[in-house]
């Protein structure tokens, strides 16, 4: 999918968030050494457990917090040494979708001023021309220009979640950066907005790196995949590698995790023992240790390093070349029942032919 | 409408428990209808099903579509100022809960019939240890001494498989992570042995590696218990691993019902079929998915007729006046729709 | 746990300091000079000027401050203008009284307030909810001084049942200090009933809606046990920290209290050293009543943290 | 809001007594000030429908200017409180920091001293008079603005639309005016009410004091003040300005309650 | 039995010589006796001396002493101690009793219970202010061994002696056995509660709660009269209320109404003060235009009030060329003070007076006052048992209390000359004179003069009311 020629749009390095933890004087590692690189162009996409901080992590990339420790670069340039003005200037290129449509947009705006604002701050367009652009970016997203006028909670969840990205496209962006983007939809709707991010993606010429748990859409959306276990990351590589034949015990283990909608499917694998450690006191070695199968003794000591395991994959696991790693499955992978099929097909047929009958 | 409403729901008596089922009739809730002050129409309009003893029933639909309500429902725990039970009636154990006084019912309840809920943060009192919260259910429903429900309460944290359960039993509920805070839920639905666990959504909150965890201790439970389980979840990946039969939900109420196999083999419905056809799959291939277009309806627009039919890609005007009756098959599979099965609209020839 | 008290102490300083700084230069702004009125009705120059050197009423107000707040911290908070009583004398004379006014307003405002105040959260939409809720509106509306004025003008003057003043110091006769306190307990206590009948509602209509309170019913416990244990537990958090919040409360109405029942305690001593500029009783009785406020605070506080197991842990 | 009948009965209340206070001047009644010495403290009777206080003054005359008094005393302090309290509220919570930490010891330390006590030392200091009350209530009530508006910013500081603001590079100015303000708002409307309600009896209770409305000039207070001598022989004096004051209060309490019902899902 | 006297304020220093309050000297006629006392009708009578006679150039006063009394704590009185007790007023720095014995030059004691006054020059006020805190006479033993400490726990040779006091509560004495008088007191002991309060401390004493209340409301002496078990004693004060006005007081003093006498007359006409007395106290007080009361022997009753009369005013102003004028007055914020100001503010409308009223805290007022900061000041004196306490301090040019600036060298002979003599006839044609010159010039417009009003339970006998407003105690019987 991507060509040879790497066009890095944003870098971290060694990127680190530590937060205090209440009157304890504990620390919260949220983020904890974290590097990647994103490529132009592809929908880059970081797995993690639930409440350890994935977005942390997205608000660092577009420095809306300041790091514990570590760089982010965007285009070539560190964000913690540009201007507040330059810092601005970045901010239109560089844009973010939140998780909770419901509160990502102030509830005493109206939908064409929340569009527009960017506008005002990033261009010179005159009043008309902002009305006029608004119109086209809520067409755009699949919204009606006459919505303009209404405030977000006449909306729907996904319609909410349209505006949003309707307001970051305004200031026509490089980067999106999605917070878990569709996790509080209904999968109807979900559907609905990976699909709009698609298009939005090849029509813009974005960047998108997308932040979730759930891995059937990371699945669907990504060409690149991190994971992260405790703020820091695991393994990295193309998606379709890493769900075929994953290189970290605990990328299988949440492959095996994932409940598939297949009836009567054999339990493939164990399921993951252990809970997830507190990030207050991450285990020592390698930090996924205490739950993984295949741990061993130096993994209770040593803590693994990020290495190239081939093919633009990279891994941190002491073990990662002994281990063969049962990914998706073959059983998962095949088509459902086939009149379960055509009734599908014959389902999207019908949906998007209405959907463009009407639209 | 209501007249309609009794036809739509009383015409099948739910998910039959012949065929598949191992055990008695536990649960038949028939024609179920909830309607909320202020409210037009029946938020909950006609629901009707059935659970056996050993069996899990999932129910399944969007956000809002009444799961929660139907559950409560059943339980009698719907706020009973906001909420009218308009008709119906839930038979357990030969008993309809829905006219039971209050103090039968709180006799039941926590005891032969429980139930654990969706947000394990909230759903236990953050200034009591979880050991008091589970030997307090111990102690409301057998005639036992603090201490031996303490000991039930360290023997339910066993069998939920909480590490160290004597030291759990004096944490407080903050101190436990969401997985472990489940357990202590389950556990004190369990400590009774119910006859019926009611689940809502109890692993929409945990991480998936824990999700996991959970299912199969519930599983393992109920298998050991033979209790009747319904679950409530959005999830069809969670449907298809672990319920026996299965209800598909929307606006209030069951469009299709039938056996798991037959609901993911033969999905009938156009909302089942849209719902399992918008879901990303580990395996499908890339481009793009099938969708629902619009949102769920409020009840304030719920259409007279079928209430998918604003959103169904094959509805005709038919659809938007007249309510369709659920019709059964021979194997438990039934739905409610004027249109199936679907294939018949494509012979026919395009679409609307 | 000493570190968090460690911690609180460590704000409670500069707020006592900011407070004080700002008592002491109000006073130097007031009009008004309390050596002219220590002097009495013959304002001798001569007396006047001795007056103004040795309460150093003529030296820059900094120093002034200075010497004022270096014999603070040791302990010694001067004397009164008026009566030459060392401030902390005067202070430990008014002060029984004014807590045992206090107290028996609390235990007044506590019985009404917190009873009516579940009963209405329970019974929300109800006739009871509304008549309580109007009652408790009353409550606050009616100024505190009317009603004294009133209940003496009925209670002590036409019925004859209570006294309408003559404070008798609880150790003395016991009962005969409790009969005198009674209407202006009473008087005191009703606003704070109000405000907590008010404030015990809505926690517990927050309560009420958590999950946890679902599910104690699901357990099949009785409504009692639901309200009172599992609602009423949780609800008394927010409590707590109002009750330190109207002991802040308490002493304002007790100004005015203490002034219409002519209780000699706390207010009247303010409200009198105000009206005779009798500068260190006011920077005294202020900096006494902001450290009360601020201890009433701290123990709430870790009252607050003791019931609170989530909060435990960070003592 | 119009749904709530105890609400729209407070607000017909607290419109009856504007009105009131707005027509004074226009009202067929004799000056709050002409006194009668053939007619001192008299009861009500058909020339004076309310009575005359101790000056022969007719109290249904002084209790309508009074309303005056009140009901300003009420709004101007509580304008005070709020024009000087919340930016500072704004200013502590949306910047957080040393900022944060000035302006929330000192609020602390104005919230440490009693409200009232510390009232009458304003009072005392500025001189009595009705103004000099209004700003010293004012100053009184306006921590309760600071804290109120700073927690409210704390809150909506960490909505994600703020942060929103922020990623399409927003300056602070405009967030604060167009993100944090507005979401502020109606909590601060709805103290603002209750607030004028606690203000109003703060006025009376200083003019109880002698330390507001000042003679001939009548407040409902200072009205109090004068009739507490006059008790026995003329108790409607102290009457009407008692019941006056509970009316209007508790008008402006239901008003402030069904504000919030309506604008603010949270109770209390 | 214990006797509770409800008094209107709490007393300030139990100091004699640093007291200031008029409370304060309630309590100390039942703990300190003087050197001398005064009858209901002001007549200079013996208390702890018994006999006093003046040198002919009336610049010595000789003083016997009365014998056997004994102080409090057990120490002798005699002659030294009346030594010791004049050179503490005169010397200690607290004290507030310098100006009254300024004219004392030296004290001598000449012999054990004679002891003699030098004086600077001849001061026919001295007796009068020995029949007051100057001659109050304290244990030389307790305010040597406690210095300015004494008012802790003062000790006196009066009747009743010191037993506990809480500040704003109470004040307790118990009957001092060792009494030269014991025979005349009859009650145990006696207990003063201020209750600032007229209408509580009323309601106080018909409860029965107190036995005898100082200063009932005017407007309450109705209603005690009808009352079955309570009943008023009441005397006319010493002091007088009136408003002073500023002539020369800084730069305020330059007004019309302080630079023109005509309009001060024709303030002073345009007044009714008897309207006043009734409006305000029920005419219970003394309608008044002099420093004395008309019922003081000083009263110059040739200059008796005119009554109001708003044309002569009205012609008075066209006269000072002045049709309308704009006053302000300073009045103490006291609901008492401001009704007067108020009944003030609508008589003189009529002449052409607008008068605007400016309340004050009464510390805020004593200082404008002494800083000139006025136009019109509200203002009054609680009296003095001699004349010139009345009026001295208050015209005579550059006295302390002088807040008018008034000054005028023929009064201030008047006053000087009136001070030097013994012979009361003489003293009072002086006086008479000085009122003359002053009626016209008004720095001082006199309204009227309070009533001591005290309500005493019916079981309480021998109780009288005294111009000088005191609680004596002798005779006086509970039950
Ligand atoms: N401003 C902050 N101050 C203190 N701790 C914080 C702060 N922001 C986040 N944290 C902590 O950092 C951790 C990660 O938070 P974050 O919101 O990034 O997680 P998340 O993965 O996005 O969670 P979720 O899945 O719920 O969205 C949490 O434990 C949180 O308590
Ligand atoms: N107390 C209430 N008053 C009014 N309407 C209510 C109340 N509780 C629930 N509803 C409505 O009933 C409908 C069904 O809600 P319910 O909670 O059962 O949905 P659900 O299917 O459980 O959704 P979720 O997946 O979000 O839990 C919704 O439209 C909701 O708005
Ligand atoms: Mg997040
Ligand atoms: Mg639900």
């Amino acid at each position: 999918m991507s060509d040879r020629r790497r066009d890095i749009v944003i870098e971290t390095q060694d990127l680190v968030r530590h937060f205090s933890s209440g009157g304890s004087g504990r620390t919260v590692r949220a983020v904890d050494g974290v590097s990647l690189s994103v490529e132009r162009g592809e929908t880059f996409a970081i797995v993690r457990e639930s409440g350890c901080g994935k977005s942390t992590l997205a608000r660092l990339l577009l420095r809306l917090i300041e790091p514990t420790a570590g760089t982010v670069v965007y285009e070539g340039r560190d964000l913690s040494s540009l201007s507040p003005r330059q810092m601005r200037a970045a901010r239109a290129r560089l844009q973010f979708v939140f998780q909770d449509p419901f509160s990502s947009l102030n509830p005493r705006m109206t939908v064409g001023t929340l569009v527009g604002e960017p506008l005002i701050v990033h261009t010179g367009l005159s009043r008309s021309e902002r009305r006029t652009r608004v119109g086209e970016l809520l067409e755009r997203v699949g919204l009606r220009a006459e919505h303009a006028e209404r405030y977000p909670h006449e909306f729907s969840g996904g319609q909410r979640q349209r505006v949003a990205i309707a307001r970051a496209l305004a200031s026509e962006p490089t980067v999106l950066v999605g917070d878990e983007p569709v996790s509080a939809l209904d999968v109807s709707v979900q559907a609905q907005i990976i699909n709009l991010m698609e298009e939005l993606k090849s029509d813009f010429g974005l960047t998108l790196v997308v932040i979730a748990h759930d891995l059937a859409v990371i699945r669907h959306m990504s060409d690149r995949v991190a994971v992260m276990y405790l703020g820091e990351i695991v393994e990295l590589a193309p998606a379709d590698a890493l769900f075929d034949a994953p290189g970290h015990p605990y990328t299988e283990a949440l492959i095996a995790a994932i409940p598939v909608p297949r009836p009567g499917r054999e339990e493939h694998g164990e399921a993951l023992g252990g809970d997830i450690p507190s990030p207050l006191a991450p285990p020592s070695g390698c930090r996924f240790h205490p739950r993984c199968p295949y741990a061993v003794d130096r993994c209770t000591r040593e803590k693994p390093m990020l290495e190239t395991a081939g093919r633009g994959r990279l891994v941190a696991c002491h073990r990662q070349k002994e281990l063969s790693l049962a990914g998706v499955g073959a059983a998962v992978a095949a088509g459902a029942n086939e009149k379960a099929l055509r009734r599908f097909e014959l389902y999207r047929q019908h949906a998007e032919g209405n959907a463009a009958g009407s639209g | 409408m209501s007249v309609e409403t009794v036809e739509a729901g009383g015409r099948a008596n739910g998910p039959a428990n012949a065929g598949s089922g191992d055990g008695a009739t536990v649960l038949r809730v028939s024609d179920l209808s909830v309607r909320f002050a202020g409210q037009p129409v029946d938020t909950i309009d006609g629901v009707s099903f059935t659970l056996s003893a050993g069996r899990t029933l999932c129910l399944v639909g969007e956000s809002g579509c009444g799961k929660s309500v139907t559950s409560l429902a059943t339980m009698r725990l719907l706020p009973e100022k906001a909420a009218r039970i308009t008709s119906g009636e839930a038979r357990f154990e030969d008993r309809d809960m829905l006219r039971l006084s209050r103090r039968e019912i709180e006799r039941v309840r926590g005891d032969r019939m429980a139930m654990i809920f969706q947000e394990p943060m909230t759903s236990l009192n953050p200034v009591f240890k979880v050991g008091d919260q589970v030997a307090e259910a111990v102690a409301r429903h057998r005639k036992v001494g603090r201490r031996e429900a303490r000991e039930r309460a360290l023997e339910m944290f066993r069998r939920v498989q909480i590490p160290a359960p004597e030291r759990r039993l004096d944490d407080y509920p903050h101190q436990l992570s969401g997985g472990m805070r489940q357990r202590v839920m389950i556990a004190m639905a369990l400590a009774n042995d119910p006859k019926l666990l009611i689940a809502d959504e109890p692993t929409t909150a945990l991480d998936v590696t824990i999700q996991a965890q959970i299912l199969r201790l519930m599983r393992t439970l109920q298998d050991e218990s033979g209790a009747a389980m319904l679950l409530i979840t959005h999830d069809l990946g969670v449907v298809a691993d672990i319920a026996d039969e299965v209800a598909v939900m929307y606006a209030g109420r069951i469009v299709e019902s039938g056996p798991v196999e037959t609901i993911f083999n033969d999905p009938q419905h156009p909302y089942t079929i849209g719902l399992m056809s918008s879901m990303p799959t580990l395996g499908a291939p890339k481009g793009r998915l099938a969708t629902i277009p619009g949102s769920v309806p409020s009840p304030f627009e719920f259409p007279p007729g079928c209430r998918f039919a604003t959103r169904c890609p094959f509805a005709q005007t038919r659809c938007f006046s007249e309510v369709p009756p659920f019709e059964r098959n021979d194997d438990g599979h039934g739905w409610a729709c004027w249109r199936t099965p679907i294939e018949t609209i494509a012979e026919a020839g395009g679409h609307a | 746990m000493l570190r968090y008290i460690a911690k609180r102490f460590a704000v409670a300083i500069p707020t006592l300091v900011i407070v004080s700084i700002f008592v002491f230069s109000l006073q130097k702004m007031m009009p008004g000079d309390p050596a002219v009125i220590m002097a009495g009705e013959q304002r001798d120059p001569q007396v006047i000027a001795y007056l103004r050197e040795k309460y150093h009423l003529n030296d820059p107000v900094p120093e002034q401050y200075a010497f004022w707040a270096g014999r603070a911290v040791r302990g010694d908070l001067g004397q009164s203008l008026r009566s030459d009583v060392p401030v902390l004398d005067l202070i430990g004379d008014k002060l029984p009284v004014t807590i045992q006014l206090a107290v028996m307003a609390m235990i007044i405002a506590f019985a009404i307030g917190i009873p009516a105040g579940i009963v209405s959260a329970v019974k929300k939409g109800t006739i009871t909810d509304y008549v309580a809720n109007f009652v408790a509106l009353s409550g606050l509306s009616i100024p505190n001084f009317w009603l004294g004025i009133m209940l003496i003008l009925l209670v002590s003057v036409h019925l004859g049942w209570l006294p309408a003043s003559g404070y008798v110091p609880l150790t003395e006769a016991p009962l005969r200090s409790i009969e005198t306190m009674l209407m202006p307990a009473f008087v005191l206590g009703t606003a704070l009933a109000a405000t907590l009948m008010r404030h015990t509602r809505s926690a517990m209509l927050g309560v009420l809606q958590a999950d946890y309170v679902r599910t104690a019913r699901a357990k099949g416990l009785g409504e009692r046990v639901v309200i009172l244990k599992h609602t009423f537990r949780n609800a008394v958090l927010p409590i707590v920290t109002l009750s330190a919040l109207l002991f802040g409360e308490l002493l304002a109405g007790a100004v005015l209290t203490e002034q219409i029942f002519t209780i000699p305690g706390f207010g009247k001593l303010i409200v009198d050293a105000v009206f005779n500029r009798d500068y260190p009783v006011v920077q005294g009785v202020v900096l006494c009543t902001a450290i009360g406020f601020i201890l009433m605070n701290f123990f709430a506080d870790i009252l607050y943290v003791v019931l609170n197991p989530r909060m435990r842990e960070s003592l | 809001m119009l749904a709530n009948p105890s609400a729209l009965f407070g607000l017909a209340l607290v419109c009856f007594f504007i009105a009131v206070a707005i027509l004074a001047p226009i009202l067929p009644l004799d000056g709050p000030a002409a006194t009668d010495w053939g007619a001192i403290r008299k009861a009500p009777s058909a020339a004076h429908w309310l009575g005359t206080d101790d000056l022969g003054r007719d109290l249904l005359s002084r209790m309508v200017w009074g309303a005056r008094a009140s009901l300003m005393a009420g709004v101007v302090s509580v304008f005070i409180a709020v024009v000087v309290g919340v930016p500072f509220g704004l200013v502590a919570g949306y910047f957080g920091g040393w900022v944060d930490q000035i302006i929330s010891r000192i609020v602390d330390a104005l919230l440490s001293t009693p409200f009232l006590i510390l009232a009458i030392a304003l009072a005392a200091f500025l001189g009595p008079s009705l103004t000099n009350a209004m700003i010293a209530i004012g100053l009184s009530a306006m921590p309760v603005f600071v804290r109120l508006t700073r927690g409210q910013v704390l809150a909506v500081k960490t909505e994600d639309y703020v942060e929103g603001a922020r990623a399409i590079g927003l300056g602070h100015g405009r967030i604060l005016a167009r993100y944090i303000l507005p979401n502020v708002f109606a909590p601060i409307l709805v103290q603002a009410t209750l607030t004028v309600a606690t203000a109003i009896i703060a006025e009376a209770s200083l003019s109880f004091l002698g330390l507001g409305q000042q003679p001939p000039a009548p407040s409902w207070g200072s009205m109090l003040n004068t009739a507490k001598n006059f008790l026995d022989q003329a108790p409607w004096m102290a009457l009407w300005p008692g019941i006056a004051i509970f009316l209007v209060v508790i008008g402006f309490n239901l008003l402030g309650d069904g504000l919030r019902d309506a604008l603010d899902p949270r109770e209390i | 039995a214990t006797l509770k006297i409800g008094l209107a304020d709490d007393a300030d220093v139990l100091d004699p010589d640093q007291a200031r309050t008029f409370v304060g000297r309630i309590v100390f006629t039942a703990l300190c006796d003087k050197l001398v006392d005064v009858t209901p009708e002001l007549k200079i009578v013996p208390q702890l001396a018994t006999k006093w006679s003046w040198s002919d150039d009336q610049k010595t006063l000789t003083m016997q002493l009365r014998k056997g009394v004994k102080f409090q704590d057990g120490t002798t009185f005699d002659a030294a101690a009346v030594k010791a007790n004049i050179e503490r007023s005169k010397t200690l720095k607290e004290s507030r009793r310098k100006s009254e014995l300024t004219s004392i030059d030296s004290v001598e004691v000449a012999g054990d219970h004679t002891v003699k006054f030098h004086l600077k020059q001849p001061d026919a006020t001295l007796l009068a202010q020995f029949a007051d805190r100057s001659g109050m006479m304290m244990s030389p033993t307790a305010f040597k061994k406690e210095g300015e400490k004494f008012s802790s726990d003062p000790v006196c040779s009066g009747p009743f002696q010191f037993v506990n006091r809480v500040q704003q509560d109470r004040i307790e004495l118990k009957k001092f056995d060792g009494y030269w008088n014991a025979d005349k007191i009859k009650v145990d002991a006696v207990t003063y509660l201020p209750i600032p309060d007229a209408t509580v401390r009323l309601s106080n004493l018909r409860s029965g709660d107190l036995d005898i209340v100082d200063r009932v409301a005017p407007t309450d002496v109705k209603q005690v009269e009808q009352a079955p078990d309570i009943h008023i004693e009441k005397a006319v004060s010493l002091g007088y209320q009136g408003i002073t006005i500023n002539i020369d007081n800084t730069k305020r003093g330059d007004t019309p109404i302080g630079n023109e006498k005509l309009l001060r007359q024709a303030l002073s006409l345009s007044i009714d003060r008897n309207a006043l007395n009734q409006v305000v106290f029920n005419g219970v007080y003394k309608a008044g235009n002099q420093p004395f009361p008309p019922t003081s022997p000083w009263y110059d009753k040739s200059a008796s009030m005119s009554g109001r009369d708003i044309d002569k005013a009205k012609a008075l102003m066209k006269k000072a060329g002045q049709e309308k004028v704009s006053l302000t007055m300073n009045a103490p914020n006291s609901p008492q003070e401001l009704q007067v100001a108020q009944v003030l503010q609508s008589m003189i409308k009529p002449a052409g007076f607008d008068l605007k009223i400016q309340p004050m805290e009464f510390a805020s007022l004593l200082s404008a006052d002494t800083a000139g900061n006025f136009e019109l000041s509200q203002i009054g004196w609680s009296g003095r048992i001699d004349p010139d306490g009345n009026i001295d301090q208050f015209v005579r040019c550059g006295a302390g209390l002088n807040d008018s600036h008034y000054c005028n060298k023929k009064v201030d002979t008047l006053l000087q000359d009136a001070r030097e003599t013994q012979d009361n006839a003489e003293r009072k044609q002086k006086y008479d004179a000085a009122n003359e010159i002053l009626m016209k010039d008004l720095p001082i417009i006199y309204l009227y003069h309070q009533t001591w009003l005290f309500g005493v339970r019916k079981d309480i006998n021998g109780f009288k009311a005294y111009p000088d407003g005191m609680i004596r105690l002798e005779g006086v019987t509970k039950g």
